[in-house]
Protein backbone atom coordinates (compact mmCIF):
# COMPACT_ATOMS: atom_id res chain seq x y z
CA UNK A 1 0.00 0.00 0.00
CA UNK A 2 2.59 2.59 0.94
CA UNK A 3 4.66 1.33 -2.28
CA UNK A 4 1.86 2.38 -4.41
CA UNK A 5 1.13 5.59 -2.88
CA UNK A 6 4.96 6.53 -2.67
CA UNK A 7 5.19 5.05 -6.74
CA UNK A 8 2.34 7.70 -7.81
CA UNK A 9 4.17 10.72 -6.03
CA UNK A 10 7.27 9.91 -7.86
CA UNK A 11 5.41 9.73 -10.95
CA UNK A 12 3.46 13.07 -9.66
CA UNK A 13 6.92 14.30 -9.09
CA UNK A 14 8.25 13.75 -12.41
CA UNK A 15 5.46 15.38 -13.79
CA UNK A 16 6.49 18.69 -12.31
CA UNK A 17 10.31 18.37 -12.95
CA UNK A 18 8.91 19.06 -16.66
CA UNK A 19 7.99 22.04 -15.72
CA UNK A 20 11.22 23.07 -14.17
CA UNK A 21 13.27 22.27 -16.86
CA UNK A 22 10.85 24.04 -19.53
CA UNK A 23 10.30 27.10 -17.63
CA UNK A 24 9.73 29.60 -19.56
CA UNK A 25 10.13 31.63 -16.67
CA UNK A 26 12.46 31.52 -13.87
CA UNK A 27 9.48 31.66 -11.17
CA UNK A 28 7.99 28.68 -12.62
CA UNK A 29 11.10 27.02 -12.24
CA UNK A 30 11.07 27.83 -8.70
CA UNK A 31 7.25 26.78 -8.25
CA UNK A 32 7.99 23.39 -9.66
CA UNK A 33 11.15 22.94 -7.36
CA UNK A 34 9.05 24.27 -4.40
CA UNK A 35 6.52 21.67 -5.31
CA UNK A 36 8.89 18.78 -6.08
CA UNK A 37 10.34 19.36 -2.35
CA UNK A 38 6.82 19.18 -0.94
CA UNK A 39 6.31 15.97 -2.42
CA UNK A 40 10.04 14.92 -0.94
CA UNK A 41 8.69 15.41 2.26
CA UNK A 42 5.86 13.32 1.97
CA UNK A 43 8.27 10.64 0.24
CA UNK A 44 10.39 10.43 2.87
CA UNK A 45 7.60 10.24 5.81
CA UNK A 46 6.61 6.96 3.60
CA UNK A 47 10.00 5.33 3.26
CA UNK A 48 10.15 5.70 6.91
CA UNK A 49 7.13 3.68 6.82
CA UNK A 50 8.11 1.11 4.28
CA UNK A 51 11.21 0.05 5.96
CA UNK A 52 9.37 1.03 9.40
CA UNK A 53 12.35 3.46 10.84
CA UNK A 54 10.27 6.42 12.11
CA UNK A 55 13.33 8.30 12.49
CA UNK A 56 12.72 9.37 8.87
CA UNK A 57 10.30 11.46 10.18
CA UNK A 58 12.96 13.55 11.44
CA UNK A 59 14.74 14.00 8.39
CA UNK A 60 11.06 15.07 6.78
CA UNK A 61 10.75 17.73 9.43
CA UNK A 62 14.30 19.19 8.19
CA UNK A 63 13.66 19.09 4.37
CA UNK A 64 10.18 20.87 4.94
CA UNK A 65 12.30 23.56 6.96
CA UNK A 66 15.32 23.71 4.61
CA UNK A 67 12.76 23.84 1.77
CA UNK A 68 11.23 26.53 2.94
CA UNK A 69 13.76 28.96 3.84
CA UNK A 70 15.70 28.04 0.35
CA UNK A 71 12.69 29.09 -1.54
CA UNK A 72 12.17 32.76 0.66
CA UNK A 73 15.92 33.17 0.21
CA UNK A 74 15.82 32.66 -3.52
CA UNK A 75 12.97 35.03 -4.03
CA UNK A 76 14.23 37.52 -1.94
CA UNK A 77 17.37 37.40 -4.00
CA UNK A 78 15.16 37.94 -7.29
CA UNK A 79 13.60 40.69 -5.76
CA UNK A 80 16.10 42.99 -4.21
CA UNK A 81 19.20 41.42 -5.57
CA UNK A 82 20.68 40.84 -2.27
CA UNK A 83 20.09 38.79 0.92
CA UNK A 84 20.02 41.30 4.02
CA UNK B 1 5.63 37.04 30.91
CA UNK B 2 5.94 36.53 27.16
CA UNK B 3 8.87 34.72 28.54
CA UNK B 4 7.42 32.20 31.12
CA UNK B 5 4.74 31.46 28.44
CA UNK B 6 7.14 30.59 25.43
CA UNK B 7 9.50 28.26 27.70
CA UNK B 8 6.51 26.48 28.81
CA UNK B 9 5.29 26.09 24.40
CA UNK B 10 9.02 25.28 24.09
CA UNK B 11 8.87 22.81 26.46
CA UNK B 12 5.75 21.23 25.14
CA UNK B 13 7.19 20.91 21.72
CA UNK B 14 10.30 19.58 23.47
CA UNK B 15 8.20 16.55 24.69
CA UNK B 16 6.77 15.60 21.78
CA UNK B 17 9.24 15.32 20.25
CA UNK B 18 11.92 13.91 22.08
CA UNK B 19 9.59 11.29 24.13
CA UNK B 20 12.49 10.25 25.90
CA UNK B 21 12.31 10.76 29.65
CA UNK B 22 15.76 10.11 31.10
CA UNK B 23 17.37 12.64 33.78
CA UNK B 24 19.59 13.98 30.83
CA UNK B 25 17.21 14.78 28.13
CA UNK B 26 14.97 16.09 30.37
CA UNK B 27 17.43 18.55 31.73
CA UNK B 28 18.25 19.11 28.54
CA UNK B 29 15.09 20.24 27.55
CA UNK B 30 13.92 22.46 30.50
CA UNK B 31 17.55 23.87 29.86
CA UNK B 32 16.64 24.30 25.49
CA UNK B 33 13.33 25.66 26.39
CA UNK B 34 14.88 28.26 28.63
CA UNK B 35 17.51 29.24 26.00
CA UNK B 36 15.14 29.64 22.72
CA UNK B 37 12.57 31.52 24.95
CA UNK B 38 15.75 33.79 26.24
CA UNK B 39 16.40 34.06 22.61
CA UNK B 40 13.12 34.72 20.86
CA UNK B 41 10.50 35.54 23.13
CA UNK B 42 9.44 38.53 22.08
CA UNK B 43 9.06 36.51 18.34
CA UNK B 44 6.18 34.08 19.53
CA UNK B 45 4.07 35.96 21.68
CA UNK B 46 4.58 38.93 19.53
CA UNK B 47 5.35 42.67 20.43
CA UNK B 48 2.31 45.07 19.03
CA UNK B 49 0.15 44.23 16.81
CA UNK B 50 0.96 40.48 15.81
CA UNK B 51 -0.43 39.81 19.43
CA UNK B 52 -1.09 35.95 20.00
CA UNK B 53 -4.14 35.92 23.21
CA UNK B 54 -5.91 33.01 24.63
CA UNK B 55 -9.06 34.41 23.52
CA UNK B 56 -7.89 35.04 20.06
CA UNK B 57 -6.32 31.33 19.69
CA UNK B 58 -9.50 29.92 20.57
CA UNK B 59 -11.45 31.80 18.39
CA UNK B 60 -9.01 30.48 15.97
CA UNK B 61 -9.74 26.96 16.47
CA UNK B 62 -13.44 27.37 16.31
CA UNK B 63 -12.66 28.85 12.68
CA UNK B 64 -10.52 26.09 11.74
CA UNK B 65 -13.42 23.47 10.71
CA UNK B 66 -14.95 26.29 8.43
CA UNK B 67 -11.76 26.95 7.06
CA UNK B 68 -10.90 22.85 6.30
CA UNK B 69 -14.65 22.50 4.36
CA UNK B 70 -13.86 25.34 2.03
CA UNK B 71 -10.56 24.06 1.38
CA UNK B 72 -12.07 20.65 0.38
CA UNK B 73 -14.69 22.40 -1.25
CA UNK B 74 -11.64 24.65 -3.38
CA UNK B 75 -10.10 21.21 -4.64
CA UNK B 76 -13.01 19.46 -5.95
CA UNK B 77 -13.69 22.77 -7.88
CA UNK B 78 -10.03 22.55 -8.92
CA UNK B 79 -10.06 18.92 -9.73
CA UNK B 80 -13.13 20.22 -11.81
CA UNK B 81 -11.42 22.74 -14.15
CA UNK B 82 -7.88 20.62 -14.20
CA UNK B 83 -9.47 17.50 -16.12
CA UNK B 84 -12.12 18.96 -17.83
CA UNK B 85 -10.97 19.07 -21.16
CA UNK B 86 -11.75 22.73 -22.34
CA UNK B 87 -10.16 23.96 -18.95
CA UNK B 88 -12.85 26.60 -17.88
CA UNK B 89 -10.77 29.28 -15.99
CA UNK B 90 -11.26 32.93 -16.26
CA UNK B 91 -8.34 34.72 -14.70
CA UNK B 92 -8.03 38.16 -13.68
CA UNK B 93 -7.06 40.01 -10.84
CA UNK B 94 -8.97 41.80 -8.70
CA UNK B 95 -8.60 44.40 -5.82
CA UNK B 96 -10.41 44.81 -2.20
CA UNK B 97 -10.80 46.61 0.99
CA UNK B 98 -8.83 45.60 3.97
CA UNK B 99 -10.48 46.56 6.99
CA UNK B 100 -8.60 44.15 9.42
CA UNK B 101 -6.37 45.71 12.40
CA UNK B 102 -3.67 43.56 12.40
CA UNK B 103 -1.35 42.04 11.15
CA UNK B 104 -2.15 38.74 12.63
CA UNK B 105 -5.34 38.67 11.00
CA UNK B 106 -3.91 39.80 7.70
CA UNK B 107 -1.86 36.82 7.50
CA UNK B 108 -4.99 34.66 8.58
CA UNK B 109 -6.83 35.99 5.90
CA UNK B 110 -3.88 35.62 3.11
CA UNK B 111 -3.59 32.41 3.99
CA UNK B 112 -7.09 31.25 3.63
CA UNK B 113 -7.45 32.78 0.79
CA UNK B 114 -4.66 30.93 -1.00
CA UNK B 115 -5.76 27.84 -0.02
CA UNK B 116 -9.76 28.12 -0.65
CA UNK B 117 -11.24 28.32 -4.44
CA UNK B 118 -9.60 29.78 -7.05
CA UNK B 119 -8.07 32.16 -5.61
CA UNK B 120 -4.46 33.61 -4.22
CA UNK B 121 -3.38 36.18 -2.42
CA UNK B 122 -0.81 38.27 -4.63
CA UNK B 123 -0.29 41.61 -2.18
CA UNK B 124 -1.35 42.68 0.61
CA UNK B 125 -1.04 45.87 2.47
CA UNK B 126 -2.78 48.30 5.12
CA UNK B 127 -4.95 49.46 2.15
CA UNK B 128 -6.11 46.51 0.24
CA UNK B 129 -5.31 43.15 -1.20
CA UNK B 130 -5.07 41.90 -4.34
CA UNK B 131 -5.97 38.39 -5.46
CA UNK B 132 -5.68 36.53 -8.07
CA UNK B 133 -8.57 34.55 -9.38
CA UNK B 134 -9.84 31.16 -11.55
CA UNK B 135 -12.93 31.93 -12.00
CA UNK B 136 -15.81 34.77 -12.19
CA UNK B 137 -17.47 32.59 -8.77
CA UNK B 138 -15.23 32.70 -6.92
CA UNK B 139 -14.06 36.49 -7.15
CA UNK B 140 -17.62 36.83 -6.07
CA UNK B 141 -18.06 35.03 -3.37
CA UNK B 142 -14.37 36.48 -1.88
CA UNK B 143 -15.66 40.05 -2.63
CA UNK B 144 -18.56 39.79 -0.67
CA UNK B 145 -16.73 39.45 1.90
CA UNK B 146 -17.62 36.35 3.70
CA UNK B 147 -14.46 35.42 5.18
CA UNK B 148 -13.00 38.53 5.73
CA UNK B 149 -15.64 38.82 8.35
CA UNK B 150 -14.92 35.62 9.90
CA UNK B 151 -11.41 36.83 10.19
CA UNK B 152 -12.50 40.04 11.56
CA UNK B 153 -14.44 37.88 14.65
CA UNK B 154 -11.08 36.15 14.99
CA UNK B 155 -9.35 39.62 15.83
CA UNK B 156 -12.18 40.78 18.39
CA UNK B 157 -12.78 43.91 19.09
CA UNK B 158 -9.62 45.58 20.62
CA UNK B 159 -7.64 47.26 18.32
CA UNK B 160 -3.38 46.13 19.87
CA UNK C 1 -8.68 -6.43 6.64
CA UNK C 2 -8.73 -4.29 10.42
CA UNK C 3 -10.82 -1.30 9.67
CA UNK C 4 -7.40 0.91 10.49
CA UNK C 5 -5.76 -0.05 7.21
CA UNK C 6 -8.74 0.14 4.96
CA UNK C 7 -8.90 3.92 6.25
CA UNK C 8 -5.34 4.59 5.70
CA UNK C 9 -5.66 2.90 2.18
CA UNK C 10 -8.80 5.07 1.35
CA UNK C 11 -6.78 8.40 2.54
CA UNK C 12 -3.57 7.32 0.61
CA UNK C 13 -5.95 6.72 -2.40
CA UNK C 14 -7.10 10.40 -2.22
CA UNK C 15 -3.94 12.30 -1.26
CA UNK C 16 -2.12 10.82 -4.11
CA UNK C 17 -4.92 11.64 -6.47
CA UNK C 18 -5.05 14.98 -5.39
CA UNK C 19 -1.23 15.31 -5.56
CA UNK C 20 -1.20 14.07 -8.72
CA UNK C 21 -3.89 16.49 -10.21
CA UNK C 22 -1.65 19.44 -9.10
CA UNK C 23 0.69 17.95 -11.20
CA UNK C 24 -1.37 17.65 -13.85
CA UNK C 25 -2.73 20.86 -13.15
CA UNK C 26 1.37 22.73 -13.30
CA UNK C 27 1.88 20.99 -16.85
CA UNK C 28 -1.50 21.95 -17.92
CA UNK C 29 -2.40 25.57 -16.39
CA UNK C 30 -1.78 28.11 -19.27
CA UNK C 31 0.45 31.03 -17.21
CA UNK C 32 2.30 31.46 -14.09
CA UNK C 33 -0.59 32.50 -12.18
CA UNK C 34 -2.85 30.03 -12.69
CA UNK C 35 -0.26 27.62 -12.13
CA UNK C 36 0.14 28.60 -8.78
CA UNK C 37 -3.26 27.23 -7.91
CA UNK C 38 -2.87 23.57 -7.78
CA UNK C 39 0.21 24.16 -6.05
CA UNK C 40 -1.27 25.94 -3.04
CA UNK C 41 -4.29 24.15 -2.94
CA UNK C 42 -3.78 20.58 -4.15
CA UNK C 43 -0.65 19.89 -2.61
CA UNK C 44 -1.13 21.13 1.05
CA UNK C 45 -4.60 19.02 1.12
CA UNK C 46 -2.58 15.70 -0.69
CA UNK C 47 -0.48 15.64 1.69
CA UNK C 48 -2.92 16.40 4.27
CA UNK C 49 -4.64 13.35 3.38
CA UNK C 50 -1.17 10.83 2.78
CA UNK C 51 0.24 12.02 6.46
CA UNK C 52 -2.78 11.71 8.31
CA UNK C 53 -3.60 8.67 6.72
CA UNK C 54 0.02 7.66 8.25
CA UNK C 55 -1.31 9.00 11.15
CA UNK C 56 -4.39 6.68 11.49
CA UNK C 57 -1.99 3.76 10.22
CA UNK C 58 0.39 4.13 13.32
CA UNK C 59 -2.49 4.73 16.27
CA UNK C 60 -1.66 7.22 18.91
CA UNK C 61 2.12 7.59 19.77
CA UNK C 62 4.59 9.96 19.69
CA UNK C 63 5.33 8.89 15.67
CA UNK C 64 2.11 10.36 14.83
CA UNK C 65 3.13 13.16 17.13
CA UNK C 66 5.75 14.16 14.47
CA UNK C 67 3.46 13.22 11.61
CA UNK C 68 1.23 15.90 13.03
CA UNK C 69 3.93 18.57 13.22
CA UNK C 70 5.22 18.04 9.79
CA UNK C 71 1.51 18.56 8.69
CA UNK C 72 1.24 22.25 10.53
CA UNK C 73 4.59 22.96 9.57
CA UNK C 74 3.88 22.38 5.49
CA UNK C 75 -0.05 23.69 5.93
CA UNK C 76 1.85 27.15 7.32
CA UNK C 77 4.91 27.19 5.56
CA UNK C 78 2.97 26.44 2.04
CA UNK C 79 0.53 29.21 1.30
CA UNK C 80 3.18 31.54 2.92
CA UNK C 81 5.80 30.21 -0.08
CA UNK C 82 2.75 30.29 -2.95
CA UNK C 83 2.08 33.78 -1.88
CA UNK C 84 5.64 35.07 -1.73
CA UNK C 85 6.17 33.57 -5.40
CA UNK C 86 3.09 35.20 -6.46
CA UNK C 87 3.91 38.53 -5.02
CA UNK C 88 7.59 38.65 -6.26
CA UNK C 89 6.28 37.86 -10.16
CA UNK C 90 4.08 40.42 -9.62
CA UNK C 91 6.37 42.84 -8.16
CA UNK C 92 8.67 42.52 -11.65
CA UNK C 93 5.35 42.88 -13.62
CA UNK C 94 4.64 39.89 -15.09
CA UNK C 95 1.32 40.02 -16.48
CA UNK C 96 -1.76 37.71 -15.98
CA UNK C 97 -2.86 35.51 -19.07
CA UNK C 98 -6.69 36.63 -20.51
CA UNK C 99 -8.20 34.03 -22.00
CA UNK C 100 -9.88 36.42 -24.92
CA UNK C 101 -6.05 37.57 -25.79
CA UNK C 102 -4.89 34.22 -26.17
CA UNK C 103 -1.22 33.18 -25.32
CA UNK C 104 1.33 35.31 -24.25
CA UNK C 105 3.64 33.05 -23.11
CA UNK D 1 11.41 42.88 3.16
CA UNK D 2 10.04 45.27 5.23
CA UNK D 3 6.71 45.09 3.15
CA UNK D 4 6.08 41.27 3.08
CA UNK D 5 3.81 41.42 6.10
CA UNK D 6 2.94 37.52 5.50
CA UNK D 7 6.44 36.77 5.32
CA UNK D 8 7.68 38.53 8.56
CA UNK D 9 4.50 36.86 10.55
CA UNK D 10 5.00 33.64 9.89
CA UNK D 11 8.54 33.77 10.55
CA UNK D 12 7.95 35.19 13.96
CA UNK D 13 6.09 32.30 14.71
CA UNK D 14 8.26 29.35 13.31
CA UNK D 15 11.63 30.87 14.42
CA UNK D 16 10.98 29.62 17.93
CA UNK D 17 10.25 26.00 16.94
CA UNK D 18 12.67 25.76 14.14
CA UNK D 19 15.37 26.64 17.09
CA UNK D 20 13.75 24.39 19.68
CA UNK D 21 14.05 21.50 16.97
CA UNK D 22 17.44 22.46 16.54
CA UNK D 23 18.47 21.84 20.38
CA UNK D 24 16.33 18.74 19.91
CA UNK D 25 18.67 17.36 17.25
CA UNK D 26 21.85 17.98 19.06
CA UNK D 27 20.49 16.56 22.20
CA UNK D 28 19.61 13.37 20.46
CA UNK D 29 22.49 13.20 18.30
CA UNK D 30 23.09 9.48 19.99
CA UNK D 31 20.01 7.77 19.63
CA UNK D 32 18.65 9.07 16.23
CA UNK D 33 19.60 10.42 13.23
CA UNK D 34 21.67 13.78 13.63
CA UNK D 35 23.81 14.98 15.95
CA UNK D 36 25.99 18.42 16.35
CA UNK D 37 26.80 18.96 12.96
CA UNK D 38 23.11 18.69 11.95
CA UNK D 39 21.77 20.59 14.94
CA UNK D 40 24.15 23.53 13.89
CA UNK D 41 22.95 23.90 10.61
CA UNK D 42 19.41 24.07 11.60
CA UNK D 43 19.90 26.36 14.55
CA UNK D 44 21.72 28.44 11.73
CA UNK D 45 19.34 28.30 9.25
CA UNK D 46 16.64 29.68 11.45
CA UNK D 47 19.09 32.95 12.34
CA UNK D 48 18.90 32.80 8.09
CA UNK D 49 15.57 32.86 7.93
CA UNK D 50 15.26 35.92 10.64
CA UNK D 51 17.88 37.94 8.46
CA UNK D 52 15.37 36.64 5.41
CA UNK D 53 12.42 38.20 6.67
CA UNK D 54 13.67 41.15 9.19
CA UNK D 55 16.66 42.40 7.83
CA UNK D 56 20.40 42.57 8.53
CA UNK D 57 20.27 45.29 10.91
CA UNK D 58 17.80 43.71 13.25
CA UNK D 59 20.07 40.31 13.49
CA UNK D 60 23.02 42.18 14.05
CA UNK D 61 21.44 43.98 17.20
CA UNK D 62 20.19 40.29 18.57
CA UNK D 63 23.85 38.17 17.47
CA UNK D 64 26.69 40.94 17.42
CA UNK D 65 30.06 40.14 15.08
CA UNK D 66 31.60 39.47 18.57
CA UNK D 67 29.20 37.14 19.90
CA UNK D 68 29.72 34.75 16.89
CA UNK D 69 33.55 34.80 17.07
CA UNK D 70 33.03 34.01 20.60
CA UNK D 71 30.86 31.48 20.12
CA UNK D 72 32.57 29.84 17.55
CA UNK D 73 36.03 29.58 19.48
CA UNK D 74 33.95 28.30 22.39
CA UNK D 75 32.40 25.32 21.18
CA UNK D 76 35.73 24.13 19.53
CA UNK D 77 37.45 24.99 22.95
CA UNK D 78 34.84 22.63 24.84
CA UNK D 79 35.39 20.37 21.97
CA UNK D 80 39.07 20.24 23.00
CA UNK D 81 38.96 20.31 26.68
CA UNK D 82 36.67 17.02 26.59
CA UNK D 83 39.37 15.46 24.90
CA UNK D 84 42.14 16.98 27.43
CA UNK D 85 40.13 15.35 30.48
CA UNK D 86 40.16 12.50 28.69
CA UNK D 87 44.22 12.03 28.84
CA UNK D 88 44.17 13.85 31.89
CA UNK D 89 41.54 10.72 33.46
CA UNK D 90 44.46 8.30 31.97
CA UNK D 91 42.94 7.46 28.50
CA UNK D 92 43.84 8.28 25.21
CA UNK D 93 42.58 11.83 23.85
CA UNK D 94 38.65 11.61 23.33
CA UNK D 95 38.78 8.13 25.01
CA UNK D 96 34.96 9.11 27.17
CA UNK D 97 34.82 5.66 29.09
CA UNK D 98 38.08 6.66 31.36
CA UNK D 99 36.41 10.04 32.60
CA UNK D 100 35.25 9.92 36.32
CA UNK D 101 32.21 10.11 35.80
CA UNK D 102 30.49 6.69 37.57
CA UNK D 103 30.46 4.47 35.41
CA UNK D 104 32.05 4.04 32.48
CA UNK D 105 28.93 3.76 29.92
CA UNK D 106 27.71 7.01 32.16
CA UNK D 107 31.03 8.79 31.17
CA UNK D 108 31.09 7.85 27.53
CA UNK D 109 27.25 8.59 27.53
CA UNK D 110 28.12 12.59 28.74
CA UNK D 111 31.36 12.80 26.90
CA UNK D 112 29.95 12.23 23.79
CA UNK D 113 27.45 14.92 24.50
CA UNK D 114 29.40 17.40 25.67
CA UNK D 115 31.60 17.08 22.04
CA UNK D 116 28.01 17.07 20.00
CA UNK D 117 27.21 20.63 21.95
CA UNK D 118 30.57 21.67 21.38
CA UNK D 119 30.74 21.22 17.61
CA UNK D 120 26.82 22.53 17.65
CA UNK D 121 27.69 26.00 19.01
CA UNK D 122 30.57 26.34 16.93
CA UNK D 123 28.89 24.78 13.35
CA UNK D 124 26.06 27.21 13.86
CA UNK D 125 28.20 30.12 15.12
CA UNK D 126 30.31 29.28 11.65
CA UNK D 127 27.62 29.38 9.56
CA UNK D 128 25.71 32.53 11.06
CA UNK D 129 29.46 34.03 10.15
CA UNK D 130 29.45 33.00 6.74
CA UNK D 131 26.04 33.81 5.85
CA UNK D 132 26.39 37.56 7.30
CA UNK D 133 29.85 38.07 5.71
CA UNK D 134 28.61 36.94 2.19
CA UNK D 135 24.72 38.52 2.63
CA UNK D 136 26.36 41.66 3.62
CA UNK D 137 28.56 41.89 0.15
CA UNK D 138 26.99 43.87 -2.73
CA UNK D 139 27.75 43.26 -5.95
CA UNK D 140 29.80 44.89 -7.57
Amino acid sequence: MFEIAAIVIVLGAILVLYRALKGPRVYDRALAVNIIGTKTVILLALIGFIYERPHFLDIALVYALINFIATIAFLKYMETGGLD
Amino acid sequence: MSFVITALIMFIFWILLSGEFSFILILSGVFSSLLVSYMSHDLLIGEGNIKLGIKRTFRFIRYLPWLFWQIVMANLDLVYRTLHPKMPIHPKIIKFKNDLNTDLGMVILANSITLTPGTITIEVNENEFIVHTLSEESAQSLISGEMQARVKKIEGKYNV
Amino acid sequence: MDIQAIITGILLALGCFFIVVSSIGIVRFPDFYSRMHPAGKSDTLGQLLVLSGLMIYEGFSLVSVKLLIIIVFIFIANPTVTHALAKAAYVSGLKPWKKEEGKND
Amino acid sequence: MKEHIIVRVIASILIPFIQLYALYVIAHGEIGPGGGFQGGVIFSASIILYVLAFGMEEARSRISQKMSDLLSSTGALIFAIIGLLCILAGGSYLEYDQLPLGTPKLASHLGIYGIEIGIGITVAAVLITIFFEMAGRKDD
